[in-house]
């Protein structure tokens, strides 16, 4: 499944199920559809996600609530939510937000 | 009177980038530095953001006034709401977040309208 | 009544860059194709520029809104001016460029401002 | 001599008297600004413009007046301004606008 626009893409991967790869700007706009995409995927039985984020450009609080509901639903667990290639701009943004600790950056 | 420019759109988040769009393009205009503009970024779309969900519904409109004053930045913003719509809070994501980015926020809610306000001095290139 | 969205920026040349920014933003968004989206900016542009001319000075104050509907875009853009400044005539250049870009445009002056309209349908990706 | 902003870059070359990059956006607001250097350079007794426009990636009604102005300050010689590497939305334009025949491409 893959929802674009011209200021996000997120997408699941159909050859690593629970993997999404969110891009561009998270904004609060953008975080609802991964809301949406993160059900469908909870639904289908997934129990760990891997946000890959590489290509993300811009995350606020609305995107950093989303990754933070997305753990809630699996438990909160300490694997539940892991990052894949978060760049500079969002591991600031986690620093100050105090929630490094919650997402694992693989 | 040092200029002023001012953005109106519906209270959706889908236009929560404008805002981001004309406050980096104001601010690259002037010359200041690429952290500064990000930060800048990051700051109106957390107040922006909190006008559209405090807002009834997308047929309000959320107008954001910026003015450039020396190398201070000021950002107002509002949406028509009233109080008894719940008067809206921060939450503390985003107060880390505003308060990492910029000099001075706040929210205000008024008699029918909540009312957001920012400032941030910044560097200049060149 | 389909969404608006409108800039107000002071009658100076550089601030026509921020409604190019808007208008382009605004048109992604929906999706238009590029190609679309540079013949939008153009227009912008054109009309922006005659207004700020025809404006007395900066303290004047440019409102350019725009509207999309279905396929198409409208912009209805605005500056205080009298016509005894002189009424406002699009140049040739402009007039080719701007029948190019867009289906339909005009300046209209009224008695206390100058008036500019565009419509453009376009086609989107995806 | 050089007038940069975040739209755009007007530069006068050192080593190719007579030669003006410009890049970015050239819009009223830059092209007034190309206005000045065009008659610094014709000052210093310049006879001959080339117009290095690669970069430029956006052009107006204003750009091109700001052209014709360097031209008939020139002379209105077949020669007078010559653009170098001009991209397929700039050669769109003049044809557009019938000034094609004016700005000789080298
Ligand atoms: N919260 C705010 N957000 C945006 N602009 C503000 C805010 N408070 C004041 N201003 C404007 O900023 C300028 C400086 O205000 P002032 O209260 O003297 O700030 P400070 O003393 O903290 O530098 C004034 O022009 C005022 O209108
Ligand atoms: N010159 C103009 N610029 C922008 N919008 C316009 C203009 N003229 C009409 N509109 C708006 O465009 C819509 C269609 O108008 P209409 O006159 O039916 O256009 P047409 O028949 O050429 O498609 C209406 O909503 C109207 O408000």
């Amino acid at each position: 499944m893959s929802i674009e626009d011209d200021g996000f893409v997120i997408r699941s991967l159909e050859s690593e199920p629970g993997t999404i790869q969110v891009g561009g700007e998270l904004d609060a706009h953008a975080a609802n559809k991964l809301d949406d995409l993160v059900d469908q995927l909870l639904a289908s039985g997934v129990t760990n996600l891997v946000m890959d984020i590489g290509g993300l450009t811009f995350i606020d609080s609305s995107g950093l609530r989303s990754l933070i509901r997305a753990r809630k639903r699996l438990g909160d667990q300490p694997n539940a939510v892991v990052l894949r290639d978060p760049q500079a701009g969002t591991l600031r943004l986690l620093e100050i937000t105090g929630l490094t600790e919650q997402f694992p950056v693989v | 009177m040092p200029d002023e420019v001012a953005l109106q759109f519906p209270a959706a988040f889908e236009y929560i980038r404008l805002a981001r769009l004309v406050a980096s393009g104001l601010a690259a205009q002037v010359n200041f530095t690429l952290d500064d503009i990000e930060d800048l970024r990051i700051a109106v779309d957390e107040l922006c953001s909190a006008l559209v969900e405090a807002a009834a519904d997308r047929s309000s409109t959320v107008t954001a006034t910026f003015r450039i004053e020396d190398h201070q930045i000021h950002m107002e913003a509002d949406v028509p709401t009233t109080a008894a719509n719940g008067s809206y809070v921060i939450d503390d994501i985003s107060s880390h977040i505003l308060r990492a980015a910029v000099d001075r926020h706040e929210l205000e809610q008024n008699a029918d309208r909540l009312v957001a306000r920012m400032s941030k001095q910044c560097l200049t290139v060149n």
